[in-house]
C-alpha cells in the first residue's frame, strides 16, 4: 500500500511539475475555454434573460471540450516518447499510474475552471461563487469525467485515429455526468430548493463510484501488451 | 471450411417458422387498436427490435468480460457478432418508433427518455465500430473492443434515468403507467400473445444472426492466417 | 552453474492475432555475460526484448528472470530489470535530475538524492542536471536513459538498439557507460545492428531468425574470420535460400 | 365509438423498415461470406501450387 500510494504520488507530482514548467497543457485548455465562452456568447445572443437559463449548460460545454483537449494531451505526451512503457516498467501496481494520471488531470481541470469561474462572473457580472453547492458539482463532474476520460484517453493514443477518437468515445459515455452536472449546476444558481438539486447530486455521486471502480478494475488490460 | 453445423440448420428453420408465425399474427390474429388504428401494429416488431438490440449489448458486455478473463479470440468475434446485431435492430427500433410517434404524438422525434437513450446507445456503439477500426493488432483491438463495451453498456441506465427525471411521454404499456398518457393502449390477450410470439420469435432471429456472425468471424480469421502463411 | 543461471526461456512463442513473431524460442543467460542478440529486421528482437521487459505477455512458453515467472510475478521481475530501448523514455519538460529523481520513486530507491548525483556523474551529465530534457542532444538523452535504467541498480540491463541515431562520440561515450556497468558484474542482453561495435563489447552473440535463436557463440570461441562471416554463416544456414541479406 | 384513425401507410412504413433493415443485414452478411469463401478458395490454390513447386 505504501508502495502505491509512493507511485501514485510520483506520477501526480511529476505530471505537475512538468506542467508548471511548460504550462502547455493548462494554455492551451484554457485559451480555448475563454474563446468558447466568446463564441456561445455571440451563438447565444447571451442578453440577461437567456443567461439565466444557460449560464450552466455553456460552462460544462466549456469544461467538457476544454477537458478532452487536456485529456488528449495529456496522454499523448507518455505515448510519443515511450515515457508509457517508462511507467509500465515500473515495479508499482499499474492502477497507481491511472490514478496518478486521473488525479492529475482533475486538478487540470480544477484549475481551469477556477479560472473561467471567475472570469465568467466579470464578464456577465454575475457572482458565481455566491453558492458554493456549485463548487462541489464541478468537483463531482469533473472527478466523473476524468475517470472515464483518462481511461479512454489511454485507449485512444493508442489507435490509429488517435486525435480524432477520444471525443467520439468519451461523450457518449459521459452524457450522464453532463445532464447531471448541468441540472445540478443551474439548479444552485436558479437558487432552487434542494430536493430538486438533490437527485442531480446523487445521479453524479453514483457515476463516479460506479465508472472509477470500473476504470480501477479494466485499466490494467488497457495498457498491458 | 466445416459445413454448417445441424444445430445451426434446425435453429434456421425453427427461426423461420416462428417468424413467419409472428407476423402472421400481427397482421391476421391481433385485433387493430381503436384508437391508434392500424398503426399500433407496429407495436409488436418495434418492441421486439428493441429487446434484440438489448440482448445484443447485453451479450457483448458477457463476451468482453469474458475475453479479459479467457483471452480466447472466439469471444471477441461474439461481442463484434452481438453489437453489429444490436446495432441493426436497435436501428429498426429507432425508426419504427418514429414512425410510430408521427401520427400518434404529431412529431417524428421526441425528446423521451428511451428514445433518446436508444439513439445515444446507438452512437457509442457506432464509436465502438470506429474504435476498432483504428487499431491495427487484432490482440489489442479485441482487448479495447472488450472494454469499451463494458465502460459503454454501464453507462446506459445512466443515461437512461439522467433523461428519465426530464418527463416522459413515452407510453408504458407493461404494468400499466400513466392513462393520460397519449399513445398508451392497454392490451387485449390476442394482443398479449401476439406480441409474446414476437418477443420469442426475434429471440430465435437473434441467437441464429449471432450464430452465422461468429463463424463468418471464424471464416474471416481462418482466411488471414491462410494469407500470413502464404506471404512468409 | 545451474544456480547461476539469471534469465530462462523456453519454448517461447508470442502471436500477434494470426502472425506468429516468435516460435519456440530459447534462451538462457547466465549472471554477468554481455549477450548481443543479433538479427535482421523482423526476426522478432524487439518482440523479445519487449516480453523478457515484461511489457508484452507471451502467448505460450516459460520465462523466468532472476528465478521469477513472467508474467505472474512480473512486478518482482520489473524490480530487477533496467531497461533502454530506442525511445528516452524520458520527460522533456522535466530537468535530468527530475527524471531520475522521478523514476526513483517509483521504483522506491533509497537514499535517492545521493544515487540521483552517483548515477548522474557516471553518465557524464553532472553538469547539464538542471536542464531540461527537452534542450538535450540525443546522445546525451540517450546516456540519461541509461542512467534511468539503471537508477535502482537493476540485475539485469536490456537494451534495444541503444546506437539508434547516435553519431560516433556519444557512441563511444554510450559504449563507455555500458562497460563500466557490465564490469561491475552486471547482466546485459543487447540488441543491435552493428555488429562491428558489438564484436568489442559482447561475451556471446546470439543470432535471432524467423523467431528463434538459430546460432549462439562465446567470443573467445568465435571463429578467426570474425562475427560478421559468422553471422552471415548464421543467418544462411537458419534460412536455406538467401533472402535475408545483412 | 370511435374510429380508429386512419394510419394504415404508416403501419406499413414501419413494416418496410423493419424487413427492409433486416434484409439488408442479411444481404451483407451473405455478402460478406461469399467474398471470404471465395478469397479462400484463391487461396487454398495458392497453397497448392506453392507446395507442387515445393516437391521437386
Amino acid at each position: 500500500m505504501r508502495g502505491f500510494l509512493r507511485a501514485l504520488g510520483a506520477v501526480v507530482w511529476k505530471d505537475l511539475a512538468a506542467e508548471l514548467r511548460s504550462r502547455e497543457l493548462l494554455s492551451s485548455m484554457l485559451v480555448f475555454a475563454l474563446l468558447v465562452i466568446f463564441i456561445f456568447n455571440f451563438a447565444l445572443e447571451l442578453d440577461a434573460v437567456a443567461r439565466a437559463n444557460v449560464t450552466s449548460g455553456v460552462l460544462w460545454v466549456t469544461f467538457v471540450f476544454a477537458g478532452t483537449l487536456g485529456l488528449n494531451r495529456s496522454l499523448a505526451v507518455e505515448k510519443d516518447r515511450g515515457c508509457l512503457d517508462g511507467l509500465l516498467l515500473a515495479p508499482v501496481d499499474r492502477t497507481a499510474i491511472y490514478f496518478g494520471k486521473a488525479i492529475a488531470n482533475l486538478v487540470f481541470m480544477l484549475v481551469v475552471a477556477a479560472i473561467v469561474l471567475p472570469v465568467y462572473s466579470i464578464l456577465y457580472n454575475v457572482n458565481l461563487f455566491a453558492q458554493g453547492g456549485l463548487l462541489w458539482v464541478i468537483f463531482l463532474g469533473a472527478e466523473g469525467y476524468t475517470a472515464v476520460g483518462t481511461l479512454l484517453a489511454a485507449m485512444a493514443v493508442q489507435a490509429r485515429t488517435r486525435d480524432i477518437l477520444l471525443p467520439i468515445l468519451l461523450f457518449p459515455v459521459v452524457i450522464p455526468v453532463l445532464v447531471a452536472a448541468v441540472k445540478a449546476s443551474s439548479g444552485y444558481l436558479q437558487r432552487l430548493p434542494m430536493e430538486e438539486i438533490l437527485p442531480w447530486l446523487q445521479l453524479l455521486l453514483a457515476y463516479d463510484v460506479i465508472f472509477t471502480s470500473i476504470a480501477f478494475m479494466v485499466f490494467e488490460s488497457v495498457v498491458e501488451e | 471450411m466445416k459445413s454448417q453445423p445441424r444445430l445451426l440448420i434446425g435453429l434456421d428453420v425453427v427461426t423461420v417458422l416462428v417468424m413467419a408465425v409472428a407476423t402472421y399474427m400481427v397482421f391476421g390474429y391481433a385485433p387493430i387498436e381503436r384508437v391508434m388504428g392500424a398503426v399500433q401494429k407496429v407495436f409488436y416488431f418495434h418492441v421486439a427490435a428493441g429487446w434484440v438490440g438489448m440482448l445484443g449489448f447485453l451479450a457483448a458486455v458477457v463476451a468482453g468480460v469474458a475475453y479479459l478473463v479467457s483471452r480466447k479470440p472466439v469471444w471477441d468475434l461474439v461481442g463484434l457478432g452481438a453489437i453489429e446485431i444490436g446495432l441493426t435492430f436497435m436501428l429498426i427500433n429507432i425508426i419504427t418508433g418514429s414512425i410510430w410517434a408521427r401520427p400518434i404524438w404529431n412529431t417524428w422525434w421526441t425528446w423521451d427518455p428511451r428514445l433518446t437513450t436508444a439513439t445515444i446507445m446507438e452512437l457509442l456503439y457506432a464509436a465502438y465500430l470506429m474504435l476498432r477500426q483504428g487499431i491495427e493488432d487484432p490482440e489489442r483491438r479485441a482487448r479495447f473492443g472488450a472494454v469499451y463495451a463494458i465502460i459503454g453498456f454501464i453507462s446506459v441506465p445512466l443515461t437512461f434515468f439522467s433523461i428519465r427525471i426530464y418527463r416522459t411521454i413515452h407510453p408504458v404499456v407493461i404494468g400499466g403507467g400513466d392513462p393520460t398518457v397519449s399513445g398508451s393502449f392497454s392490451m387485449t390477450p390476442a394482443m398479449g400473445a401476439t406480441f409474446a410470439v414476437s418477443l420469442v420469435a426475434f429471440s430465435f432471429l437473434f441467437a441464429s444472426l449471432l450464430w452465422h456472425r461468429i463463424r463468418l468471424g471464424q471464416l474471416g480469421a481462418r482466411v488471414e492466417q491462410m494469407k500470413l502463411k502464404l506471404t512468409e | 552453474m545451474q544456480d547461476s543461471t539469471l534469465i530462462e526461456v523456453s519454448r517461447l512463442l508470442k502471436r500477434f492475432g494470426p502472425k506468429v513473431v516468435l516460435r519456440g524460442l530459447d534462451f538462457h543467460v547466465r549472471q554477468g555475460e554481455f549477450v548481443a542478440l543479433l538479427g535482421p529486421n523482423g526476426a522478432g528482437k524487439t518482440t523479445f526484448l519487449r516480453i523478457l521487459a515484461s511489457l508484452s505477455a507471451p502467448s505460450a512458453g516459460r520465462v523466468s528472470v532472476a528465478g521469477c515467472d513472467l508474467p505472474r510475478q512480473a512486478t518482482a521481475v520489473r524490480q530487477k530489470l533496467g531497461v533502454v530501448s530506442h525511445l528516452p523514455l524520458l520527460y522533456g519538460d522535466l530537468t535530468a535530475e527530475e527524471n531520475l529523481r522521478f523514476y526513483g520513486r517509483m521504483y522506491g530507491v533509497d537514499a535517492l538524492e545521493k544515487r540521483v548525483g552517483e548515477v548522474l556523474t557516471l553518465v557524464g551529465l553532472t553538469s547539464r542536471r538542471r536542464d531540461l530534457v527537452r534542450t538535450f542532444s540525443r546522445g546525451m538523452q540517450q546516456r540519461l536513459a541509461i542512467g534511468r535504467a539503471i537508477l535502482h541498480d537493476p540485475e539485469v540491463l536490456l537494451l534495444d538498439e541503444p546506437h539508434t541515431g547516435l553519431d560516433q562520440d556519444a557512441c563511444e561515450m554510450l559504449d563507455e557507460v555500458l562497460m563500466q556497468v557490465a564490469a561491475r558484474g552486471r547482466t546485459v542482453v543487447m540488441t543491435s545492428h552493428d555488429l562491428a561495435r558489438v564484436e568489442e563489447m559482447a561475451s556471446r552473440f546470439d543470432v535471432l531468425s524467423r523467431g528463434r535463436i538459430c546460432s549462439s557463440v562465446r567470443r573467445d570461441a568465435l571463429p578467426p574470420d570474425g562475427l560478421l562471416a559468422f553471422y552471415r554463416r548464421a543467418l544462411a544456414e537458419a534460412t536455406p535460400p538467401v533472402e535475408e541479406a545483412l | 365509438m370511435d374510429t380508429p384513425a386512419n394510419t394504415v401507410a404508416y403501419m406499413i412504413a414501419g413494416y418496410a423498415v423493419i424487413f427492409g433493415v433486416m434484409l439488408i443485414y442479411i444481404v451483407s452478411l451473405v455478402v460478406r461470406h461469399r467474398n471470404l469463401r471465395q478469397e479462400e478458395q484463391l487461396l487454398e490454390e495458392l497453397q497448392k501450387e506453392e507446395k507442387k513447386a515445393g516437391k521437386p
